[in-house]
């Protein structure tokens, strides 16, 4: 049985910048938040499912163009004031003004939030969205209190939210109790939180929970295995094996919606003017081909990746791996087809990583010395974060080594970004398929699922078989804790769950 | 004659360099009486300084010194640390070539007579402020309780002299080594230093060894002299007789090479050549390529210190063949 | 000195001006701005020009750098990208730590090198010289980064004797904490300082003035710490001011792997994070903490040497 | 060896004949600016000046060595650094035969410069260390063109002949030489030029007394054979009476007494000469001087020269008029310069009365 | 007057003294030796390292120490000797122009400054002020940073930082030379400033620039190393020692030789250079 109380210390890589559900644009920040705030709506820890939050119910209109939200009684924020339909009308306002923050898009289908009485939410929207109550899961769209907002110091927005993100005051399990910078952050068991267990009673389980940084590694682990601390994730996929051998020790691996892959420029011609052979569909191909995950997962993941079977991971919604794996290892197709491409000289490509991360380095090690086989000079070059952005954000690339966590329980904001042009042209690959755009817009209104699932499955096998990308792996989360800590979870959306956490006697 | 205060007989100093063990000092003699100013001149590299540092044994390993030195009828030379600290600074002072590198730069001059008088006095600590403006007085630095605390560089070169002596004084030692005390200094300085250190001989009843390079230091306040030439004495005698008639072919040299005030303008006698580098000598006398006088009987050792009449000690074969210096004849 | 000091710290005023161009520049010159840095992959050319409008880093260079000094002037930084507090508080917070780390470290640096110089000038050229010189050459030709990594590993991870990094809570843990990381940058420090202190020691022991000591015959460790000492720590202090600049660009470093919240780390990542107020910020406290270092040093050197106060 | 003093011989006539004055100073005045502290600025003090030089006076002739002796810090060297332009003079005048030397700049002061030439005091510090015998001289031959590249071995071995320097050393360095050698190898780079002067500071003043003799012997030698004209600046007062056909003695930074050789030595006119002199050691033990101290005190410092005459702290014989008003440097009855209010009084130059 | 002529006879020999100039001490020697060895492997790495220092060898991950491996195998499989005896090339590389550019510049501008003084000397002041208030490291980074990762952006950034500290050492080396009286000799003697300068004076202060360039040259590698920590130093799969440590750094548990040999390889290295510095130094200076 859980029990009750204890300090829970677990140690992150990076500190948060902002706690505020809108503003907020980094993961530290994200992966916190749904600690200290609630939604209308939950996601299920697996992330497959929705569960009740601050709403008991919800339903949607026969034409799908309004739903109907009953509100939780008697919830409230961890100052003990209520939680009204005030503060879910203007928290889902801010949440979708096109103006704040950059996540608006995932509510831009609501015309309009009202309520018809103290209990009852209706949103009406423009058009049918079938991803609408799994945005109403997502971190952004939690209730925040309208008035101690408004009361923060500040005359903007921004100012407000900035301020108020100091010491915030949500509706989550936890409230932050004290935040040094850089180094640590508390959290203290919000008393007014509404959520049970299966038993009935209030969660969380913990007093508390120490977020400290500790950027590098191996001192995370150092200090996991010296007690220092009780848990900590972003274990390094090397060190897995070796911590699941320490008696002290359990090595969570959290199912995630995280997938590597290099993302690749399309466009006929590169930034520099050069025609640009990765805009032939066979040229792709057959790199695709020239590529061995097995053994990129081996010795990069040691064995806990899996291959991608489609450009998202096999946790999210709608997910479609029926073809089985993304071009399997075949070096004979892969000469045969850049053959037939013209290309069986060869040619120089260079690829970006970000500088620091070792895995993303190896990755791309090893596929530099197969495609050498064929041939193809890969060239690596490290780059800060942003400057890796600015080139990829000005499509000024060849290759370039990216992941992705999905922050919605629906596959559209991964297609949105990776596959659909008309927004930013398939995350700047240029890559631009006019069925799959129409498919794509099609399953933004589709209410039917079994419909919406068909499209997406057209979708998934026209990437898949145009291959905009190199498909490399999904990887699960690694988190370790001490022997005694049990009931932590990371969703696949990489969210860290604590309010079911405790300690073992 | 009475018994010598300090008596150093064989006396021989090995320092080790970058070429192997070199013997700076080869076998000195030297004899000092109580309260006399013995000079010691040489040209430079002969010993002078070495000799006066192997006295008190301030030859640092690996370096060695063996021989003899009788102080007050101790041999010092096989004493160990302790027991030569105690007598280093108190019955035998020094002062070094150079006052400029010789002073601490960073402590003041107070300090430094202070260190001396808490090594070897029990006096107490406003005893020995008193005594340190007492010995800066003693040397004739003038506002001496305002000067105490001056740092040497606050000094002039004579005023740095004159602390250096106020320390080797500070435990009235009976014998001072004073190494090229005047060198670096002007004649009107030079001459008030000298006069100095003749006052303090006097009343202090202190004897001296005076290391210099100059001859007529040597005859205004020297009492004896010794001449060394390549780590060794090559003469040794009371001042009068010696530059009067000088039994050392190397003594002459020196002498005839400081010119002479009635023959401006034309040529002087100099000693040719130069000498000769430590351990290069072999048994030979260590002058005669220089020498006008050499003789095979020069080549074939190097020619002992024989005692001569009225207590002159010479180690030249032919130093009853000398022509007698001629400003003698004046 | 005294005297001397209104000059040197007018003299400092160039220097900080200098520094301030060249930051404004250097950071500018970085491909990205703040608001691409925060947006990251989300970045659209709308919600950047919305953004680097608020922020106001769509104005010219120049005026971006008057409003800076004249901000300055009323003692505000500007307020952090990242972190959305003034600046002026982000240093505060990290500023102490790393100055305890630097003070902490130099300390350990003398205590490691000064004795050890000592030795082995003592032994000039026998086996403790060689074995002493041979050590510190392996502290000077290894990593920091892995220092500290062995000193966790093995101080705090497997004999549990220092906390694996972090700052802990309190005065007292605080030091605890930053003991190893401050042993980590010390012996970076003292592996350097180490090699001229001891040719300094052996020259300072071949000095005529410490002869002159021993000619008054007072005790071997009177003429050590009387003399040599105080003479060799002028050059140490001399040394030291000049690594100054090495050791806080090894805090970036021990920082990391240490998780210690100080200003070094918070540098690097605001350069990354294209943090300009941050930047500048910090640049400029950093510029004027050195300024100060070198002061002291010269005050202390002009303490310990009397002839610079000529 | 020939060819460098046939050469000095053909060397155009300009003009003045020997024993006519060659070099001629004029208030010559030199300071050097101390640092300053923004103390002193804030305060409004004005810049401290050390006073190296203090309108001195003097001429050299054509031919005759002029010794110069004086305390250290007196200023010699600082005269002699003027002299060949390493110093810009604060005011005065300096001609050599004829020519304006303060104002000389560019290839005018090279000229200037190979007929003016310097050997220095330090031995070991007027030679670049890491030059050869052979470099050296080579050097100055070369940049000064004095002779064809081919001519130039047969130059230097006549050069090294001249300062009796083995051909031998001609590859050694100067750290494998001894003092006096390494005197020579400076002397034979200055003569490389041609210079018909040379100006000697402290040529011997850092070596032993045997050396120096044959130093001095090296420079009569070469006096005689090219004909140059020398200042000799000294120390040691023997030197210098030896040498010199006259001496000019100088205390703070001013000339006090300037005569023949021999006038000065047996009647020296100006009590700080006088005084130098007592205080020389004499050679002969015989005659020691008395047990009190020729002078007291010590050289004031130059920054702060005492008012009126700068040598009455320690003057036996000053009188009040001495605090108060400097005394210039005049001609005496016996055709000597000195600058003394109580000679000039004794040759009734001034009346005891305004005194 | 042949009294005068000096004997020298008792002086050694122009060959005996050559000899000895060149008598080369024992540090020497071994700094020779550990030099000439790394360079050795710079120049012809692909004769000694035993395996092609790229090749992956996935039956082989991370192998210690044997016979087949002498130094063992990285997480990739490939051979670490092969890998080290490789990156010698690079090291030497980053040692080397890292090094020489502002050694050149920083001596010319030294030297400059420090005879002429005046403005100039003051304008260089505030420019030492510049860069040694700002952590060198700190300052590396931006501007690697600003020009991209990478070896060559990584030698600009340091030159255009590290002139400075040479140019310093020279100055003051400089300063104190132009006092000597050889320097007045050459000024007496109708010489140029330019002669003065870089025939007379400056090869008097090279010593001092010698022992600190040997120094710099270890200190750069560990820069690469530090670089390498963070990303910013050579690229992959360049071999570079830092790199390798660095890389090393996760397997410091598991497989302990990824990162302690290359570690040894940057000792052995640096203490080589210094121990040619010092030799250098001890044949270059001027005995007095
Ligand atoms: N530390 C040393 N190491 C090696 N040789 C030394 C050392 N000190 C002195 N010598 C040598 O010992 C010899 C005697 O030196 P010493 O200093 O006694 O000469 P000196 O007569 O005092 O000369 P000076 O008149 O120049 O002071 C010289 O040849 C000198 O080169
Ligand atoms: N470059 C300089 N800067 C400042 N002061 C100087 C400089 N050169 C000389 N002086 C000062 O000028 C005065 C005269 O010095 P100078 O060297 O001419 O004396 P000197 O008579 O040659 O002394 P010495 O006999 O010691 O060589 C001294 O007080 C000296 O300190
Ligand atoms: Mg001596
Ligand atoms: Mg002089």
């Amino acid at each position: 049985d859980p029990v009750m109380g204890g300090t829970l210390r677990f140690a992150r890589n990076t500190d948060s910048e902002i706690l505020d559900p809108v503003l907020n644009n980094a993961n530290a920040d994200i992966w916190i938040l749904t600690n200290l705030y609630s939604t209308l709506i939950l996601p299920a820890p697996d992330g497959k499912g929705l569960l009740p939050g601050l709403a008991t119910a919800w339903s949607a209109s026969a034409d799908g163009k309004s739903y109907t939200l009953k509100l939780r009684q008697g919830t409230k924020f961890a100052d003990g004031s209520p939680v009204t339909v005030d503060d879910v009308i203007w928290s889902l306002n801010r949440a979708r003004n096109p103006n704040i923050g950059i996540w608006n898009f995932l509510l831009a289908s609501i015309a309009n939030v009202s309520a018809p009485d103290d209990n009852t939410i209706l949103i009406t929207l423009k058009n049918p969205d079938p991803s609408i109550p799994a945005a109403l899961a997502t971190f952004n769209s939690a209730i925040m209190p309208h008035k101690l907002f408004e009361a923060a110091k500040g005359a903007t927005d921004t100012e407000k939210a900035n301020n108020f993100a100091l010491h915030p005051i949500g509706d989550g399990p936890f409230v932050l109790s004290s935040w040094e910078r850089g180094s640590k952050m508390v959290l203290k068991r919000n008393p007014y939180y509404f959520g049970t267990d299966k038993a009935g009673r209030h969660l969380p389980y913990l007093d508390e929970v120490d977020l400290t940084i500790v950027p590098d590694d191996a001192t995370r682990i150092l200090q996991l295995q010296a007690g220092q601390i009780d848990a900590t994730e972003f274990i390094p996929y090397v060190r897995v094996k070796e911590l699941q051998a320490d008696p002290n020790l359990t090595v969570d691996l959290f199912p995630s919606t995280q997938v590597t892959y290099l993302q690749l420029s399309v466009f006929p011609k590169l930034a520099d003017g050069t025609p640009n052979p990765l805009s032939n569909t066979k040229v792709r191909q057959a790199l695709n081909y020239a590529i061995s995950k097995e053994a990129i997962i081996k010795v990069v993941t040691h064995d806990l990746g899996t291959p991608m079977h489609s450009f998202f991971s096999s946790t999210t919604p709608l997910y479609y791996g029926g073809d089985g794996p993304a071009y399997p290892f075949n070096m004979a197709k892969a000469k045969a087809l850049l053959k037939e491409a013209g290309y069986d000289k060869g040619f120089e490509l260079t690829a970006l990583a970000q500088a620091g991360k070792a895995n993303d380095t190896a990755t791309l090690t090893l596929v530099q010395q197969m495609w050498s086989a064929l041939g193809v000079k890969l060239k690596i070059q490290q780059m800060d974060e942003t400057t890796l952005d600015n080139h990829r954000n000005a499509s000024n690339f060849q290759v370039l080594s990216a992941y992705w966590t999905n922050d919605i329980a629906d596959p559209n904001e991964m297609t949105d970004y990776s596959a659909y042009y008309p927004n930013i042209k398939s995350a700047y690959s240029g890559w631009n398929n006019p069925t799959v755009n129409k498919l794509f817009e099609q399953s933004q209104t589709e209410l039917d699922p079994a419909k919406r699932a068909a499209e997406y499955k057209q979708i998934q096998q026209i990437y898949v078989a145009e291959a905009p990308e190199f498909f490399m792996y999904e990887t699960p989360f690694a988190v370790a804790t001490r022997k005694n800590v049990v009931g932590f979870q990371q969703s696949p959306l990489g969210n860290d769950i604590f309010d079911m956490a405790y300690f073992e006697k | 004659m009475t018994t010598p205060l300090l008596s150093i007989r064989g006396l021989r100093t090995t320092l080790a360099t970058e070429r192997g063990q070199v013997t700076v000092v080869d076998g000195v003699d030297l004899d000092v009486q109580p309260g006399e100013i013995l000079g010691l001149v040489g040209e430079s590299g002969s010993g002078k300084s070495m000799t006066l540092r192997s006295i008190l044994r301030l030859i640092r390993a690996p370096g060695r010194v063996s021989g003899q030195v009788l102080w007050r009828g101790r041999d010092l030379v096989p004493l160990r640390e302790a027991e030569m600290r105690a007598i280093r600074g108190r019955e035998i002072g020094m002062i070094f070539q150079e006052p400029m590198t010789a002073l601490n730069p960073v402590l003041s001059v107070g300090a430094q007579i202070l260190e001396n008088l808490v090594a070897h006095t029990d006096l107490g600590r406003s005893a020995r402020q008193a005594r340190a403006v007492e010995l800066l007085d003693l040397v004739g630095i003038s506002a001496p309780a305002q000067r105490v605390n001056d740092y040497p560089h606050q000094f002039s070169g004579g005023m740095r002299q004159r602390a250096m002596i106020a320390i080797a004084l500070a435990s009235n030692p009976t014998l001072l080594l004073a190494d090229e005390p005047t060198t670096a200094l002007d004649v009107t300085i030079q001459d008030q230093i000298l006069k100095l250190l003749m006052h303090l001989r006097a009343t202090l009843k202190m004897a001296v060894i005076l290391v210099t390079h100059d001859l007529g230091v040597v005859a205004q306040s020297c009492d004896r002299v010794a001449v060394l030439y390549a780590g060794r004495v090559a003469e040794y005698g009371a001042v009068g007789p010696v530059f009067a008639a000088p039994h050392h072919a190397y003594t002459l040299g020196l002498l005839r090479s400081v010119p002479d005030a009635r023959h401006a303008r034309q040529p002087l006698r100099p000693i040719g050549g130069a000498p000769p580098a430590p351990d290069t000598v072999g048994e030979r006398c260590a002058f005669m390529p220089r020498c006008a006088y050499a003789t095979a009987a020069c080549a074939t050792a190097r020619p002992p210190l024989v005692s001569l009449s009225d207590g002159r000690l010479s180690a030249c074969v032919h130093w009853d063949q000398l022509e007698a210096n001629e400003w003698a004849a004046v | 000195m005294l005297a001397r000091l209104p000059g040197r710290l007018l003299q400092m005023i160039p220097t900080f001006v200098l520094i301030g161009i060249v930051v404004f520049v250097l950071i500018r010159l970085l491909p990205g701005d703040p608001a691409a840095a925060l947006l990251g992959i989300h970045a659209t050319p709308e919600a950047l020009a919305r953004i680097n409008a608020q922020l106001g880093f769509n104005r010219p260079v120049w005026v971006q750098f008057l409003l800076f000094v004249g901000r300055l002037l009323h003692g505000d930084l500007g307020i952090s990208v990242s972190e959305r507090i003034p600046v002026t508080e982000v240093i505060a917070r990290r500023l102490p730590v790393t100055l305890i780390l630097v003070v902490m470290a130099a300390i350990f640096a003398l205590i490691l090198a000064l004795p050890l110089a000592f030795v082995a000038a003592l032994h000039q050229n026998r086996l403790t010289d060689v074995a002493l010189r041979g050590i510190f050459q392996v502290g000077l030709s290894t990593p920091i980064f892995y220092i500290g990594l062995l000193m966790l590993g093995f101080l705090g991870a497997r004999l549990h004797w220092f906390p694996v990094g972090g700052i802990g809570n309190g005065v007292v843990s605080g030091f605890y904490h930053l003991f190893l990381p401050a042993l980590t940058l010390g012996i970076g420090l003292s592996a350097i300082l180490m090699r001229s202190l001891r040719s300094t020691v052996i020259g300072v022991l071949r000095a005529e003035y410490v002869e002159f000591a021993r000619a008054k015959g007072i005790a071997p460790w009177r003429v050590l710490t009387g003399h040599v000492l105080r003479n060799s720590l002028i050059t140490t202090l001399t040394l030291f001011g000049l690594n100054v600049g090495t050791l806080l660009g090894n805090t970036v470093i021990v920082e990391n792997v240490f998780a210690v919240p100080g200003i070094g780390g918070l540098l690097v990542e605001a350069i990354f994070g294209r943090d300009y107020p941050v930047v500048q910020g910090v640049t400029l406290v950093l510029a004027v903490m050195v300024s100060l270092v070198f002061l002291l040093t010269d005050i202390a050197e002009s303490w310990l040497d009397p002839r610079l106060n000529g | 060896m020939s060819a460098v003093a046939q050469s000095t011989a053909n060397a155009p006539e300009t003009g003045s004949a020997p024993g006519e004055p060659l070099l001629v100073v004029r208030k010559l005045t030199k300071t050097f600016a101390r640092s300053r502290s923004l103390m002193d600025l804030v305060k409004g003090e004005p810049r401290r000046r050390v006073h190296a030089l203090t309108e001195v006076d003097l001429s050299v002739r054509r031919g005759e060595t002029l010794g110069i002796v004086g305390e250290s810090g007196c200023g010699k060297s600082t005269l002699a650094r003027c002299l060949v332009r390493l110093h810009r003079v604060d005011s005065g005048s300096v001609t050599y035969d004829g020519l304006d030397v303060v104002a000389l700049r560019g290839a005018a002061l090279r000229r200037f410069n190979r007929r003016v030439q310097m050997v220095f005091q330090d031995p070991y510090g007027s030679l670049n260390p890491r030059m050869t015998v052979r470099a050296t001289i080579a050097e100055a031959l070369s940049v000064h063109r004095i002779c064809p590249r081919r001519e130039m071995p047969a130059r230097i071995a006549a050069l090294m002949d001249l300062v009796h320097l083995p051909l031998s050393a001609a590859g050694r360095r100067p750290h494998e030489f001894s003092g006096g050698q390494r005197q020579r190898i400076g002397i034979a780079r200055a003569l490389a030029l041609e210079p018909d002067c040379l100006i000697a500071d402290e040529l011997v003043s850092a070596l032993d007394v045997s050396v120096q003799a044959q130093m001095v012997n090296l420079l009569l030698e070469l006096q005689e054979r090219l004909h140059l004209t020398v200042l000799f600046i000294a120390h040691d007062l023997r030197l210098v009476r030896h040498l010199s056909h006259r001496v000019a003695v100088m205390y703070l930074g001013r000339v006090v007494e300037l005569a023949e050789t021999e006038a000065l030595f047996a009647h020296p006119r100006h009590p700080y000469t006088r005084a130098l002199l007592d205080a020389a050691p004499e050679l002969d033990p015989s005659r020691r001087g008395s047990a009190e101290a020729a002078v007291r005190g010590e050289l004031p410092s130059p920054v702060n020269p005492p008012p009126g005459c700068a040598f009455h702290p320690r003057c036996p014989v000053a009188i009040e008029y001495c605090r108060r008003v400097r005394p210039e440097l005049v001609r005496l009855r016996d055709g000597r310069l000195a600058a003394c209010h109580l000679a000039a009084t004794e040759d009734g130059l001034v009346q005891s009365t305004e005194l | 007057m042949s009294g005068a002529l000096p004997t020298l006879a008792e002086a050694p020999t122009e060959a005996s003294l050559r000899r000895k100039r060149l008598r080369i001490s024992v540090p020497l020697t071994l700094g020779i030796i550990i030099t000439v060895f790394f360079l050795v492997c710079a120049i012809v790495p692909g004769w000694i390292a035993p395996y092609d220092p790229l090749s992956f060898d996935y039956s082989n991950l991370q192998v210690g120490p044997s016979w087949i491996h002498l130094l063992g195998t990285d997480n990739f499989g490939r051979d670490e000797l092969s890998r080290i005896i490789w990156a010698a090339q690079v090291d030497i590389q980053i040692a080397l122009f890292c090094t020489i550019p502002p050694l050149i510049v920083g001596t010319i501008i030294g030297s400059l400054v420090g005879y002429y003084g005046g403005i100039a000397d003051m304008i260089f002041g505030r420019v030492v002020d510049l860069v040694v208030t700002f952590p060198f490291m700190v300052l590396v980074i931006a501007i690697v940073a600003v020009l991209g990762p990478g070896l060559v952006n990584v030698y600009i950034a340091v030159s255009a930082v590290g002139w400075v500290f040479y140019a310093r050492l020279v100055r003051s080396e400089i300063m104190v030379l132009r006092q000597a009286d050889f320097a007045a000799a050459g000024r007496v003697m109708g010489y140029s400033d330019l002669r003065i300068i870089f025939r007379h004076l400056l090869p008097n202060a090279l010593i001092a620039v010698v022992v600190y360039w040997m120094t710099d040259m270890a200190l750069d590698i560990l820069l690469g190393s530090s670089l390498g920590y963070l990303g910013l130093g050579a690229q992959p799969p360049t071999a570079e020692w830092g790199v390798l440590v660095s890389d090393g750094k996760n397997f410091m548990d598991t497989s302990w030789w990824m990162s302690v040999f290359p570690g040894i390889a940057i000792v052995l290295c640096g203490t080589g250079l210094s121990l040619l510095g010092d030799g250098v130094a001890d044949l270059l200076a001027v005995k007095r």
